[in-house]
């Protein structure tokens, strides 16, 4: 019977349905027998949190060398925090700092040590047992360095400080190599350059923005990346409301950055003509009388082209701008003027940094409170002498064309993602015959290795750092191992130093931590024995305990003069391009954003951060000018490529309303190809297409010299950003208040810069 | 008393608007928009101590991304005369909080420590707390989130992982808070001191630009600085009565 | 096969009324059974995968929290609003014309409103503790929040549903005896249950009628209550272009101007295909169209003061949240709205409009799709637009929403198919009272005459 | 001894003349049945009176009373402070308040329903079965109308026929209670 079979259909139908929907309810409400009603944001009376264990340590995310306190329980780091007492810090961390915890527990470390059994290049790799692995790598030491020709190695790693930098010293001398470079993409070479050339040393001064009432910056992005953005936070701050009178902060820079948002004034001088500015308000400063100093006619010679008419001319900025810059900059006391690497990446430079140090000069701020200040000797080895620049690297690739080059070592350093893409140095590194990685991660570089031997991460390992930026005295903080390896890894010391053992040219530590000891036990003697504890044992424990080590050894005002010569080298050329300048119209600014040199660019966290100028996540893009959008056609989304001469990168538009018309912007850190599942094939690299153009000067690429042009792909994707309409429409979200009536400085917190 | 007067007096307690200023702690914030570079350390921060979810790019796309705190960005001017304003908007823990009337079922209520509290497993999932929150700063979960091993092993266990169809927000990390109180308890003091509890954004912030405290304590941190000429409350007008209070950004001339 | 209604006598309607319940023919089964299966694929299935995923099945994101689930309930419960609150309002005034079509607009209430109730499942994250927000005793210190607007409306629909129930039932008591007669096996008992044992003595009469007159007197502040509370839920928030006053009588409004709609529909589908001609007349179309009109104008001019008064207001937020309504992204929309709801309806004005039965089913569907826009819009353009730009976003809902959307009408029609099988749809007795009574005549002629 | 004789006729003026006849032949008062509500019916039998307004106003001011009274009882019991508002906060619980006013006005008008129309019918039996008690007719729900007479005795059963008949009853019934 046809009715029959109509209600069974319905009826099977029906409780099919009842049944899917009966069990979806049920499962989820017995998904949690205990449903407790008051969860912990009101625990019960008798409920009692678990007892945290912290260590200090330190943060090891970028150079600065913050202090951390990591907070662990059970066994297994949960939290990291500034440490309050470490003098960089003082308890803030930046969100990439926070984010280490994210470099242990990323899902994509490596766990064991991998031998490449296929292809370079390919994902063919193979568990192997560190005695395998070892027993390759040493193997091939122990040949070249016993036939003599221990040159033939080559060491890259990552900027390592402190007393692992004379490990890997050592390490050199014993298998018989001078090929140990350090490679920070962002090491500042050229403020060394220039301050090796106006001061005379070869450190970095401490820039003291805690006490500066007017600050120049010169394409620094001191709040998010430059030298030690946690440090210069606290000191903007500081300046800003820890004093009397509120300091002035004045950003010039093509691109506004974050530092550019917090400052008081913001001037879009053109790329590369920051030095012809600073020397422009030098001109001034010594024109107009606020330099009286001996070698005045000195100075007004070698100045003398930079009138402000003139240099108004090729800055874009006006006449009167300059003339008040230059005047409250002079009268400020103590003023202040840092370069950055908006100005130090171009082909001039060296030259414009040497010129923001005059202006420094000129205006009385070197050695004094809230000026340039320099720190004392770092107690503990840094690695600038063996920071390799561009120059080096391509060196290095040349070498490795030239088959000069049998073994290379690599320690946690991308060049392949760093480097860009004229320099070939991809290609040189597969004539290499034999390359091997200590790396957490199979990044690119590490990817083209044939033996991975993974090191332990910093918070599982020992280590120490002496901030090269400093606090104008001498700190040093210990790296102590926070939670047990969490797998088949190694300290990269510890693989150096079995190494070592295994070439037969054992070094003088049976471990890392053994090495720290010994290098902290010279700093021990070395101190007052009037103040320091009975034993190195106990000085160590509270080291260990504090996680920061300083003296107060402030260097008297250094009173020194540049000489004739020094002021006679000073000028600045107009900056060069690569790129004629009818064909590629607009000149490329790639700047670091939240993801540091790219390094950052694996770990979740800082992938979801949105970005701190236009809250963009997960992605690249590019930043135009409102009126250069329009004039071009193009719209928030619109895919484009930027094309120089070596090559192009696709990304979308975002019209961006801080920046030039002649410029545009790319963050670095997205374009990754092989660097885990969170950084993978994500976004463009925009250090893909800069031309190999140097700053002989320092050595390094002009990064910010590449002329780029914009071709529309007539594709459209959607930003990932967090954002709705980035404006207040009246409705006094941000409140403002003017200048002369903030008397509030009295009621703010003041911040103090802790002294150990 | 009688039986009459017991009722008397219920009825007259329970009829009073004011009750807040009996509160053992009134915790409040103040965030300095002068020091504030909008770096997002504070945003991160959070996130590891209170486990919000890797939400993923899809989520980010359909705008389900979830922070407690987030910065907010406003542009004024055009170039070259522009700005740009950062703000931090967490729950500011309002006294008058539209969100707590509006729940059907208590999740959300003022506790004695006058926090806004949003209790998870109460929850439904109606989301109109989050439509009553004129600061946009309740997070819905939308599915359930994962952690891929072996992040989860980063969790904070002090903090509950919240499941699907529940709503969140900003505690002022009352875990925090809890914590502190039980070690004052342990050290036979009375009271939480000044400076002894820190959420997480104010512990990171790098430029030291939030201060937290209690309210109720006038020597406290907070407390000067709510007095700050510059200080004010985002939307004020609408009488939220809100516990982050901000300073004003200070505009200079050179 | 009948006669002019004038000639239609006390059996005809019994015979009909009681066929349509006992005769049933393939195209019902198919219908049924169509109407199931399209209610278990587009409602059931997207919902419990809503139920296993969570709610991001569905398009809502930070800050448009709320989105067409919002907008379905609100416009069921709209919808629900000219069955009882018409029935009540009409037979108070003693409007004779009511009597046709009151059952089946009365069945519309009580079905939109279980469709209705069934979306706030659907709109909630966790539907498996929605009876958290019922005050029942319990061991886990937990109580409902009586000053939520939301608890008012679990209160208020609680309240209108069983007002409903009890008004339809009641009325149909006397109808339930006269089937019962009819009827045998399974029927004969269900009837019997039903009916209470109605004999229709004129006792039973008396009192039916004052009880009945009593529950209209009370439903009719119910349900006007009913519709301002669900439009507090919008209203007592604080996002600019919700937190309005007039919203309550723009609701209410709205609820009947939709529910009238709705019934013009409804009563063309019983026409149609109930063979109910001879009862549900052009005079019926005529009233109702007059009654679109009305409500039309009233709407109408709410939407205007709405508008006026907001942008008069110059406060940014709310006419940032106008504008954005008017000229944003869901614009198209808005001018929909108001080309359906406040410029076709003027077409009542002729009165050869309102009796040509298909341009009216073609308008009233046309009504209640613009009204479904306005609460659409409501939720959609006023949660994106609120007070931090930064935080505006944007809402578009997801293949599992718009199927839930259109599984809400299967599940009304597949309710409504089983409800034309179990209730009389057209109130037999209430239709004799409007019909002249049979006269004293020779015995020849015994049945009665026509006048 | 209990016999109902009802009449049946076609039109409802035939009817209530014949409920009138009854009524002043002294045959008690008859009960109409009838497909539709007949008007007239207390012109000719004597007003009549129901109690159901009690019973609604009842229902409305306790359900009134007991809405307040559980919003605010229940709210200092659970005393969750919300909103900075009182905990017996006056707007929002009138509108409690009111719903259930309305809710048990309604409940109770039904009961006051079912009360005074002594429904459901024998509803300490099988309350869905005809009561015996109660003569019914079943075309009384479609097309006719009937009046029945309460008859204690034979002659009042053969007088209460011969009335019906006179008044033109189609068709006279005589139902006869078993006991």
């Amino acid at each position: 019977m046809p009715n029959i079979d109509r209600r069974d259909f319905i009826k099977l139908v029906g409780a099919g349905g009842v049944g899917v929907g009966a069990g979806v309810v049920l499962r989820e409400s017995i998904k949690h027998p205990k449903e407790h009603l008051i969860p912990h944001v009101l625990a019960p009376e008798d409920y009692s949190s678990g007892v945290a264990t912290w260590y200090n340590s330190v943060c090891s995310m970028c150079s600065a060398g913050c202090g951390i306190s990591v907070r662990t329980r059970e066994g297994r780091a949960k939290k990291i925090e500034g440490n309050p007492s470490h003098a960089v810090n003082q308890g803030g961390l930046c969100a990439v700092g926070q984010a280490g915890l994210q470099v242990l527990y990323n899902p994509d470390r490596l766990t064991g040590p991998l031998l490449q059994s296929a292809n370079r290049g390919s994902d063919g790799f193979t568990q192997i047992t560190w005695e395998d692995g070892l027993t390759r790598v040493a193997s091939r030491l122990d040949v070249l360095r016993a036939a003599g020709r221990g040159n033939r190695i080559a060491l890259l790693t990552r900027g390592v400080g402190g007393h692992l930098a004379e490990l890997l010293e050592s390490f050199a001398e014993g298998v018989g190599t001078d090929q140990l470079h350090h490679y920070d993409y962002d090491h500042p070479h050229a403020l060394y350059a220039a301050n090796e050339r106006f001061f005379g040393k070869q450190h970095l001064p401490y820039y003291d923005l805690s006490n500066t009432r007017h600050l120049l910056s010169f394409g620094a992005d001191y709040l998010a990346g430059w030298l030690s953005p946690v440090h210069h936070s606290l000191g903007f701050a500081n300046s800003r409301h820890g004093g009397d009178n509120r300091g002035y902060f004045v950003q010039i820079e093509p691109r506004m950055s974050p530092s550019g948002a917090a400052a008081d004034e913001w001037v879009p001088a053109k790329p590369g003509t920051e030095g012809i500015l600073a020397l422009g308000l030098a001109h001034h400063i010594v024109a107009s009388g606020h330099y009286e100093g001996e070698d005045i006619n000195e100075w007004k010679d070698v100045l003398s082209a930079y009138t402000l008419e003139k240099v108004a001319e090729e800055t874009d900025v006006s006449e009167s701008v300059l003339r008040r810059l230059a005047e409250s900059f002079a009268n400020a006391s103590p003023s202040l003027a840092i370069g950055g690497d908006g100005a130090g990446n171009n082909s001039n430079g060296v030259d414009t940094l040497v010129a923001i140090n005059a202006l420094n000069y000129l205006a009385g701020n070197v050695g004094e409170v809230g000026g340039v200040i320099f720190n004392p000797d770092p107690a503990g080895a840094t690695s600038h002498s063996r920071q390799a620049n561009y120059q080096t690297l391509a060196q290095l690739a040349e070498s490795a064309r030239a088959g000069e080059i049998d073994v290379l070592i690599l320690n946690d350093v991308n060049p392949v993602f760093t480097m860009p893409l004229a320099s070939e140095f991809k290609a040189a590194l597969a004539q290499i015959p034999f390359i091997v990685s200590l790396s957490s991660f199979i990044d690119e570089t590490s990817a083209l290795a044939d033996v991975i031997l993974p090191s332990h991460t910093y918070l599982e390992s020992w280590g120490d750092a002496f901030p090269e930026q400093g606090v104008g005295f001498s700190i040093g903080a210990v790296s102590q191992p926070v939670i047990a390896p969490l797998y088949n890894t190694k300290a990269t010391g510890d693989i150096v130093l079995d190494l070592a053992r295994r070439i037969g040219k054992p070094m003088r530590w049976d471990s890392t931590e053994d090495c720290i000891k010994d290098g902290w036990n010279k700093i021990y003697q070395e101190s007052d024995s009037n103040t320091r504890t009975e034993s190195f044992e106990s000085f160590w424990t509270a080291l260990l305990k504090a996680g920061v080590w300083g003296k107060k050894n402030h260097l008297k005002t250094d009173t020194s003069r540049p000489n004739a010569n020094t002021i006679a080298s000073i000028g600045v050329d107009a900056p060069t391009f690569s790129g004629d300048a009818e064909l590629y119209p607009f000149v490329l600014q790639p700047y670091r954003s939240g993801m540091h040199d790219g390094r950052a660019a694996n770990l979740p966290w800082i992938q979801e951060l949105p970005d701190a100028m236009t809250s963009v996540v997960y992605g690249s893009w590019v930043e135009i000018n409102p009126k250069t959008a329009k004039d071009l056609g193009l719209t928030e989304g619109d895919l484009v490529d930027i094309e120089s001469v070596e090559g192009a990168v696709r990304a979308p538009i975002l019209v961006y309303p801080a920046i030039r018309p002649d410029v545009i912007a790319m963050p670095i850190g997205q374009g990754h190809t092989n660097y885990g599942r969170y950084a993978s094939n994500r976004g463009a690299n925009p250090l893909e297409i800069l031309s190999p153009l140097v700053d002989d000067n320092s050595g390094n690429v002009a990064s910010n010299a590449t002329r780029v042009k914009i071709v529309a792909t007539g594709k459209h994707v959607e930003i990932v950003k967090t954002g709705g309409k980035s404006r207040d429409l009246g409705r006094d979200i941000v409140q403002t208040t003017g200048g002369d009536d903030h008397t509030a400085q009295t009621n703010s917190i003041p911040i103090t810069v802790i002294p150990t | 008393m009688s039986f009459l007067d017991r009722i008397t007096e219920g009825w007259r307690k329970n009829r009073k608007p004011g009750y807040y200023e009996d509160f053992d702690y009134h915790w409040a914030m103040t965030i300095d928009l002068d020091q504030c570079s909008g770096c997002g350390a504070c945003v991160t921060a959070c996130q590891a101590e209170n486990n919000l979810p890797i939400v993923g790019e899809d989520a980010f796309t359909k705008g389900r991304e979830i922070k407690w705190l987030r910065i907010e960005h406003y542009w004024e001017g055009e170039y070259p005369d522009v700005k740009l304003n950062v703000i931090p908007m967490m729950c500011q823990h309002c006294d008058s909080a539209p969100c707590e009337t509006v729940c059907p079922v208590s999740a959300t209520y003022h506790n004695q420590d006058g926090l806004n509290t949003q209790i998870y497993n109460r929850c439904i999932g109606t989301r109109s707390c989050a439509v009553y929150c004129p600061y946009e700063v309740r997070y819905f979960n939308y599915n359930d989130h994962t952690w891929e091993s072996p992040l989860d092993q980063q969790l904070n266990p002090d903090v509950s992982v919240r499941e699907k169809g529940v709503m969140e927000k900003c505690t002022f990390c009352i875990q925090r808070i809890r914590q502190a109180k039980d070690n004052a308890k342990d050290d036979g003091r009375r009271r939480v001191r000044d400076g002894e509890v820190q959420p997480a954004c104010v512990q990171t912030c790098p430029s030291k630009a939030m201060v937290f405290g209690d309210r109720n304590d006038p020597q406290s941190q907070v407390s000067q600085s709510l007095n700050d000429p510059r200080s004010y409350k985002v939307l004020d007008e609408l009488n939220t009565n809100s516990s982050v209070v901000y300073l004003k950004k200070v505009e200079a001339e050179g | 096969m009948h006669g002019e209604p004038n000639q239609l006598k006390y059996t005809d309607i019994h015979n009909d009324v009681v066929r349509s319940i006992v005769e049933t023919g393939p195209n019902y089964y198919i219908a049924l059974v169509t109407a199931f299966a399209l209610t278990l694929i587009c409602f059931f299935f997207p919902w419990f995968y809503q139920l296993y995923y969570g709610i991001g099945a569905a398009g809502m994101n930070h800050p448009s929290v709320w989105g067409t689930y919002l907008a379905s309930f609100i416009f069921w419960i709209g919808l629900s609003h000219s069955g009882t609150l018409l029935s009540c309002v009409l037979h108070i005034t003693n409007s004779s014309w009511r009597k046709a079509m009151y059952r089946s607009a009365e069945a519309m209430t009580l079905f939109s409103l279980v469709v209705a109730a069934i979306m706030v499942m659907v709109h909630v994250g966790r539907p498996w503790f929605i009876h958290w927000a019922a005050p029942y005793p319990n061991q886990m210190e937990m109580w409902p929040n009586f000053r939520s607007p939301l608890l008012f409306d679990v209160m208020a629909i609680t309240t209108y549903l069983t007002g409903s129930t009890i008004f339809i039932y009641m009325g149909s008591i006397p109808d339930f005896a006269a089937v019962r007669d009819r009827t045998r096996g399974w029927r004969n008992t269900m009837y019997s249950l039903m009916s209470l044992g109605w004999r229709g003595t004129d006792t039973e009469w008396h009192r039916l009628h004052w009880a009945y007159t009593f529950l209209a007197v009370l439903i009719i502040p119910l349900a006007v209550s009913v519709h301002s509370i669900v439009s507090w839920d919008f209203a007592m928030s604080i996002v600019p272009a919700l937190h309005q006053t007039i919203f309550a009588p723009y609701f209410v409004v709205g609820a009947i101007y939709s529910g009238t709609a709705g019934i013009v529909t409804v009563m063309f589908v019983l026409r149609k295909f109930m063979d109910f001609g001879q009862y549900i007349t052009e005079l019926h179309f005529d009233n109702l169209g007059k009654l679109l009109l009305v409500l039309s104008l009233l709407w109408t001019y709410i939407n205007v003061v709405e508008v006026f008064t907001g942008f008069y207001s110059g406060a940014s937020g709310e006419t940032e949240a106008l504008n954005y309504r008017l000229f944003g992204f869901y614009a198209p929309l808005y001018w929909e709205m108001i080309t359906f709801c406040a410029i076709a309806p003027l077409l009542c004005a002729f009165k050869s409009f309102r009796t040509s039965f298909v341009p009216m089913l073609v308008l009233s569907i046309a009504i209640n799709i613009g009204m479904y826009t306005e609460r659409f819009l409501i939720v959609a353009t006023s949660l994106s637009r609120q007070y931090l730009p930064d935080a505006w976003g944007l809402y578009v809902p997801s293949a599992v929403e718009i199927s839930i959307l259109l599984g809400t009408f299967a599940l009304f029609t597949t309710l409504f198919l089983l409800f034309v099988k179990v209730f009389p749809s057209v109130s037999m007795y209430e239709v004799k009272e409007t019909m002249e009574s049979p006269k004293k005549s020779p015995p020849a002629a015994s049945e009665g005459s026509p006048a | 001894m209990k016999n109902f004789v009802v009449g049946l006729f076609g039109d409802p003026e035939s009817a209530l003349a014949a409920a009138g006849s009854i009524q002043t032949a002294d045959l008690g008062t008859p009960e109409l049945m009838s497909p539709v509500p007949m008007e007239g019916v207390e012109e000719v039998l004597g007003e009549k009176k129901s109690v159901i307004k009690r019973f609604s106003l009842f229902g409305a001011i306790f359900g009134g009373i007991s809405g307040f009274l559980l919003a605010a009882i229940t709210a200092v019991l659970y005393a969750h402070p919300t909103g900075g508002r009182p905990i017996i906060t006056f707007p929002p619980y009138l509108i409690i308040t009111y719903e259930l006013t309305i809710l048990f006005g309604i409940v109770f008008t039904v009961i006051g329903f079912f009360v005074s129309a002594r429904l459901p019918n024998g509803l300490w039996t099988a309350w869905w079965k005809q009561d015996e008690n109660r003569p019914y007719v079943p075309e009384a729900a479609v097309n006719k109308f009937a009046v029945s007479v309460t008859c204690t005795s034979n002659e009042s059963v053969q007088q209460a026929e011969a009335i019906l008949r006179t008044a033109g009853a189609e068709e006279v019934r005589d139902v006869t209670e078993e006991n």
